[in-house]
């Protein structure tokens, strides 16, 4: 590319020559396009906006990167199969010191191309950045080692029933993240403990979570590209890529990206109602408190559950598994019966660990609402409930015969585990 | 004052090194310490690339299935990273500049070289350290140690950790104070300074950046220990602290830190390339200068590892320097390309990994520019991208620098040849266990493998599985390396004073040195790459006559009709 | 470890050449203080005689002429302007002494003078003594100022930060020689400095929150 | 036409250049003091970023320390500034060939160190008593500027002990007359000991006047 720059210059070469040089050239650049055109096809789905703007950005990048790279193995490889030193011969090469045009062109043209890649760099970052009109405000909290998503919705409010009196009265919690192609999205993000990093592959979006700091980021989630009306919603992997502990690795959830406003409305409706009205019977609304992911269940345990419209399907593993649970409960710690344990567990998570695991699990408090980690009894006890019923060896209807817990039982416990402060 | 016992008369075609025992002690003859540094460094490595080869075991299902858990994986990578930069590269390039700096320079010794002794000594007890972490709950926050995971939530391996850091940033300031006063002081009177071998250009400007950026690590450490066992919380954002901190004070260091890794590569590719080309490095002041313009320019770019934490709005202005560091590291590339066009291009196992090099390492800066924009930045940060991108530049640039270095000054070290076949079945096996460990892993990191996860999204388990094959193979490759090594040590073939006819100070003595390196002073060819003129070969052939033919070098003059014998293989 | 490859013979020994011998031979070839004109020549000549066939491969004969093309844009302005930018960092890199030739001698017993003389007069006391007078008058004047102006702010902070920044010039420049000692030392410190006042510099910009 | 114009580069060195070139002793002194620089400057700043978002705090502490806290401060730079004083007369004496008047200025010296170190001790007794701790302590009052405090003193302060030490050690190879012909020795260990005066002169101003 340097080299053909300078012999246009030159008047002094033959047409065949310069022909050449403009063949190389040419070369170069298209071997740079082909780079381009079909690396990018490694890329994931483009689900939002940026995605577009991003993948064009890294393209450009890779034609001209394709393009260096193709010139130095070029010279490389030419050089290597030319001027092999050939058996025998002892002589030295010539004695060229160096050439001052051309340290001026391979200083120049690099920086040429570093500075409008930066000028391209910055228009595209400066768009990403730009808040958009009527954005989706989401709430997004990170823990070691799950996410909870915290919706807006103002037929919530304080003291509707979903227990909480702070301020997350007016939100609804989600286990994962829902959003809708052409509603642009503003997340507010915070971590409880350690940094988080909050990451859509197929969204081309990243920012850190930092304790102590609240940050943000904006998506355009948009419809992907040859995916047919009946894949929606799509379902991609929210990851995290910040180191944040031995659980790292599974600290992923879901993003649902819903086709449009009415299938998106769909899902906020069925959240805000179960909200509004829990079942009355404990066991279900037990498991309606965890399914909505608002204490991070789900972060570090697996289960896999459903019945009466609701499901459960977690795989995390930081956690030891609640599979049939109920089995397991009353034979732990002996003395113990399944639903003490169990309601011990959460109360203090540290009481019994089981082998394998780490004491990593919150420490919730179960009267002050203020608490950073406030859970409050109601909610515990149908947790407790409904963890009851999460068996593996009996069926419901045997179950509903034979309880493996004494509700009545857990409720005069209950009243035992409520000191707050207890550490 | 204890000196190594080397023969003073440097007769010709003799190996007569220092006794074994000798670099068990605290010598303070800079050879000496040169070869501890580089076999301590040796020894690290190793551990640290079985560590390697754990972590891509336990990758090829994306499942925990070899590990007890994810802690124990994330101690991999930590201890890993950590060993290879700290005490595998780091104090390689030391001790290469240990050997070979006073030798360039035709200087009797170090500046210091007592102080030399005491900053390899803390090498040893900071690798324990490391390895004692294991025992006692290791650190498991990653080689960045970001905290609160690295303060409030680690084990006390976290601790041993700090402290073994604290323990080589110690040794390398002292180090580069060392070379420093050597490069600038040492030189006989008429060297100038632009008459220097490239190699100490590149220690210097690796030298400048140690004792300005290291004390930053220095100081970040002292905090974070300060946090872990005195109950202060500079870090921790619940009580006052700031987690940013530690990042921006840490990638202070942490950034330049990637030069100081570098630098002496560029500094090795510089001298192999113009010597087995036996062509003058096309444009030398701007390969010396562009390494002062990286020392300076690398200390303006640390935030962009921090482009998913900093503010938005700081992001561009690192966009713009990290982007125009690439100027000068291209500079350096077509310098390159420029001396070996028209060579006489030896394809012996030094200048093949020199070579290598150059094709790998183009590949790593070209992510490295991707990586400078901020757009695409946020999506391929902390990913296998970002894995793939800095081995590029530290596995196919340092480590094949590093191996370039070992086959190109083995013999003065030694004094015999390492063998050349192993060492082109090594080539080839490392480039290839190389491409293939690390080119996939741009793709995953492209679709969306987060690094440092044991646990992974199942659909990438084909390439991961493709990569660890190939890693394995890469593992493999290293003992064509070590065994080379074992066997010429003892009965390689006798190099003699310059095999290579190389034009530096260095090969202008006995291999290995006597005591004090040169029997008299010695007499520089003040153009260090002057070859192909007659007043060069003039000169070597002088040399020659007063050392006497160098045997090591038969295969190199071979004459076409093989009149000469094939060359003897290692051991007869 | 025995080695049993030949010895040089003393015939040998005697050929060998002598330091006076090879300082002639490697006398005068320092490298070029310029790249000499015609290199595209030497380049070509090269290639014929290294190829096979004497013949250049058409690639060559482009790179060739294109190397032409460069020596002959050598005086451009843009060229020589990059040149001479270049040549002038190298001769201040050049400019920085080496070694004093006889390092023991050169710092025996320096005899600095140390008399004060300000506005061409000269005080009793040494400079040394002065230089303190006038660092416990500056602290004397910062704690006052730290005092009476606790309130302004605005005024105190650049104020004391001069003072206290005026204190260290006297120490670096009088009691730890730099007006007599070489200007590397005053780079080896500033340059630090710099950075260290760049880094904290950034970290006060960067909103807590 | 190009000029890599690289000067003569092995001229007769000039009388000026001489007095100027760099002796290796010195050069790595002035090198160390470049990587100090970059140590303190980490701790520095932690208690600059304090200041500025924690100004009350700081406020507080200047008012529960007193006048008669500033001035004792004050009284201790005192100490330091005459130490660095001591030792630059010292240094002029063994320049000079009069190694027991050197080693009169250097007890000085190393006195000034002791008694700096005495009554940093006793100030920080003070402080811890006031609530003051390293540890971060969120009841008190002052929460926050412990470590901030306590981090960039203690290590200057180790630096003055290191000192000492270094003092006693110069004395006793001076006794010997290991400087009689060749004063670097001393000339280093002045470096040193200046430059930690020089800290010592931006904390004051930074941590107790500002």
């Amino acid at each position: 590319m340097d080299l053909g720059k300078g012999s246009n210059k030159s008047s002094a070469n033959s047409p065949a020559v310069i022909g050449l040089i403009a063949v190389i050239t040419v070369l170069l650049g298209v071997g740079g396009l082909v780079i381009a055109q079909l690396t990018p096809v490694l890329f994931p789905d483009q689900a939002s906006a940026e995605a577009n703007q991003i993948d064009q950005l890294f393209k450009v990048m890779l034609g001209i990167g394709g393009s260096i790279f193709l010139l130095v193995q070029g010279v490389l490889i030419y050089s290597i199969i030319r001027y092999r030193k050939r058996q025998g011969d002892n002589t030295d090469g010539p004695t060229v010191h160096g050439n001052v045009t051309l340290e001026v062109v391979w200083t120049a043209i690099p920086a040429v191309v570093v500075l409008g890649l930066v000028i391209y760099s910055y228009q595209v970052w400066v768009d990403i950045q730009e808040p958009k009109e009527d954005e989706l405000v989401v709430h997004v909290e990170a823990r070691r080692f799950g996410w909870t998503f915290l919706y807006e919705d103002e037929r919530l409010t304080a003291g509707n029933g979903n227990g909480n009196e702070n301020s997350n009265a007016t939100r609804f919690p989600a286990p994962d993240l829902h959003v809708y192609a052409g509603q642009p999205v503003r997340l507010v993000m915070e971590t409880e403990d350690v940094i988080h990093s909050f990451w859509v592959p197929e969204m081309r979006i990243k920012q850190d979570l930092l304790p102590g700091r609240t940050t943000e980021m904006r998506i355009t989630p948009q419809l992907v590209d040859g995916r047919a009306s009946d894949e929606y919603p799509l379902r991609y992997r929210v990851v995290c890529t910040e180191l944040c502990g031995s659980g790292h690795g599974a600290m992923f959830t879901y993003v649902y990206l819903h086709e449009d406003e009415e299938s998106y409305m769909q899902w906020v409706d069925s959240s805000v109602e179960s909200v509004l009205n829990p079942p009355e019977d404990p066991v279900l609304n037990g498991m309606r408190i965890m399914a909505s992911g608002v204490y991070g269940c789900q972060s570090c345990h697996a289960l896999q559950d459903s019945r009466e419209g609701m499901t459960l399907s977690w795989d995390a593993v930081t956690g030891p598994s609640l599979q049939g649970i109920a089995d397991r409960a009353s034979t732990r710690v002996s003395g113990q019966p399944a639903e003490e344990y169990l309601y011990e567990s959460i109360y203090d998570p540290g009481a019994y660990i089981v082998p394998g695991y780490g004491n990593i699990m919150n420490q919730y408090q179960f009267v002050n609402p203020d608490a950073a980690h406030y859970l409050p009894k109601p909610d515990a006890e149908a947790i407790t409930a409904y963890l009851c019923t999460v068996s593996d060896e009996f069926t419901p209807e045997e179950l509903a015969e034979n309880p493996l817990c004494d509700f009545d039982n857990l409720l005069s416990y209950s009243e035992m585990y409520t000191m707050d402060g207890m550490n | 004052m204890a000196t190594a016992s080397y023969p003073m008369d440097g007769v010709a075609g003799q190996v007569k090194r220092p006794a074994l025992a000798e670099y068990f002690t605290w010598s303070i003859d800079h050879k000496i310490i040169g070869v501890q540094y580089i076999v301590t460094s040796l020894f690290f490595f190793i551990i640290a690339g079985a560590l390697a080869m754990l972590i891509r075991w336990e990758l090829m299902t994306p499942e925990i299935t070899v590990m007890a858990d994810g802690s124990q994986y994330n101690t991999l990578f930590s201890i890993h990273g950590t060993m290879m930069i700290f005490t595998w590269i780091v104090p390689f390039w030391a001790g290469l500049g240990n050997y070979l700096i006073p030798l360039m320079l035709g200087a009797k010794d170090m500046a210091f070289p007592w102080l030399n002794a005491f900053a390899f000594w803390l090498l040893p007890p900071s690798g324990f350290l490391l390895i004692l972490g294991f025992f006692i709950g290791p650190a498991e926050a990653g080689w960045t140690s970001y905290p609160p995971l690295s303060t409030i939530y680690s084990p006390d391996g976290q601790t041993l950790w700090a402290l073994s850091i604290h323990l080589v940033g110690l040794s390398s300031i002292l180090g580069a104070i060392n070379f420093i006063v050597t490069i600038k002081n040492m030189r006989p009177p008429s060297m100038g300074w632009f008459q220097m071998p490239l190699f100490a250009w590149a220690t210097l400007a690796t030298s400048i950046i140690v004792v300005l950026a290291t004390p930053f690590l220095a100081g970040a450490l002292t905090l974070l220990l300060l946090d872990r066992v005195a109950g202060t919380t500079f870090f921790d954002a619940t009580s006052g602290g700031d987690v940013l901190l530690w990042q921006n004070i840490f990638w202070f260091y942490s950034h330049p830190a990637v030069y100081i890794m570098i630098l002496p590569g560029f500094g090795v590719l510089s001298e192999v390339l113009a010597i087995h080309s036996r062509k003058p490095i096309f444009g030398y002041r701007m390969i010396a200068l562009s390494s002062m313009a990286i020392a300076i320019v690398g200390f303006t770019v640390w935030a962009h590892h921090m482009f998913t934490s900093l503010q938005p709005e700081l992001r561009i202005p690192f966009m713009i320097t990290s982007m125009i560091i690439a100027v000068p590291t291209g500079i350096k590339i077509f310098g390159w390309l420029g001396t070996i066009w028209g060579g006489r291009i030896r394809l012996n196992s030094a200048n093949l990994f020199s070579l290598g090099f150059l094709s790998l390492f183009v590949i790593g800066g070209i992510s490295g520019v991707m990586l400078a924009a901020v757009p695409v930045n946020i999506h391929m940060h902390d990913t296998y991208f970002v894995v793939s991108h800095f081995h590029f530049v530290l596995y196919g640039g340092s480590v094949f620098a590093i191996y370039s270095a070992l086959y190109h000054w083995w013999p003065k070290i030694t004094g015999r040849m390492l063998d050349e076949r192993l060492g082109k079945i090594h080539f080839v096996t490392t480039y290839i266990g190389f491409l293939g460990t690390f080119m996939p892993q741009h793709i995953v990191g492209m679709q969306g493998m987060p690094r440092r996860v044991a646990v992974y999204d199942p659909q990438f388990q084909d390439l991961n599985v493709l990569i660890s094959l190939f890693s394995f193979l890469l593992g493999i490759s290293t003992f064509f390396l070590l065994y080379n090594m074992v066997v010429s040590t003892v009965a390689g073939r006798v190099a003699g004073a310059n095999p290579w006819r190389a034009l530096t100070l260095e090969w202008q003595t006995t291999s290995p040195p006597p005591a004090y390196n040169f029997a008299g002073e010695p007499v520089p060819f003040e153009d260090p790459y002057g070859y192909g003129t007659d007043a060069s070969k003039a000169y070597l052939d002088a040399m020659e006559s007063r050392f006497g033919p160098s045997p090591g070098a038969e295969e190199e003059r071979r004459p076409p009709s093989g009149a000469l014998p094939e060359p003897q293989p290692a051991g007869d | 470890m025995a080695d049993d490859n030949k010895k040089p013979t003393s015939e040998e020994q005697e050929n060998a050449v002598t330091d006076d011998e090879l300082k002639q031979i490697a006398g005068d070839v320092s490298p070029p203080d310029e790249y000499p004109e015609g290199q595209a020549d030497a380049l070509e000549e090269a290639l014929e005689e290294a190829s096979d066939d004497g013949e250049l491969t058409a690639v060559e004969e482009g790179v060739t002429s294109a190397l032409r093309a460069t020596e002959e844009a050598q005086d451009t302005a843009p060229v020589q302007a990059f040149d001479s930018a270049v040549s002038g960092i190298q001769s201040a890199i050049e400019s920085i002494p080496g070694a004093p030739e006889e390092p023991q001698d050169a710092h025996a017993q320096p005899h600095l003078s140390d008399t004060t003389v300000l506005f061409g007069r000269e005080f009793p006391y040494s400079i040394y003594t002065m230089v303190f007078f006038a660092l416990g008058a500056l602290t004397i004047i910062e704690v006052l100022m730290a005092e009476l102006l606790a309130s302004v702010e605005i005024i105190k902070i650049p104020l004391l930060l001069s003072i206290a920044t005026a204190k260290s010039a006297l120490v670096v420049i009088f009691y730890m020689h730099l007006n007599h000692d070489s200007r590397v030392f005053a780079v080896t410190f500033l340059v630090p400095v710099g950075i260290a006042l760049l880094s904290v510099l950034f970290l006060l910009g960067i909103p807590a929150n | 036409m190009s000029q890599v114009a690289v000067e003569q580069h092995h001229h007769e060195m000039s009388a000026e250049e001489k007095a100027r070139s760099i002796d290796n002793q010195k050069f790595a002194m002035w090198l160390f003091i470049a990587s100090e620089t970059v140590i303190f400057s980490t701790m520095i700043v932690a208690y600059i970023v304090f200041r500025i978002q924690e100004p009350e705090i700081v406020k507080g502490v200047h008012e529960a320390l007193g006048l008669s806290g500033i001035l004792l401060v004050t009284f201790n730079s005192f100490l330091l500034l005459t130490s660095s004083w001591a030792m630059v007369m010292g240094l002029r004496e063994i320049q000079r060939g009069n190694r027991a008047g050197m080693i009169r200025w250097f007890w000085l010296v190393a006195g000034l160190g002791v008694a700096f170190l005495a009554i940093q001790y006793y100030e920080y007794v003070q402080m811890a008593s006031k609530g003051i701790t390293l540890y971060h302590d969120p009841s008190s009052e002052f929460a926050g500027f412990g470590m901030r405090f306590y981090a960039p003193t203690a290590f200057h302060g180790a630096h003055v002990f290191a000192g000492v030490l270094w003092c006693l050690l110069v004395m006793r190879r001076a006794s010997k007359g290991v400087y009689d012909k060749n004063s670097v020795g001393v000339e280093i260990f002045g470096l040193y000991w200046h430059y930690v005066d020089i800290v010592w002169v931006l904390l004051f101003t930074l941590i107790y006047l500002i």
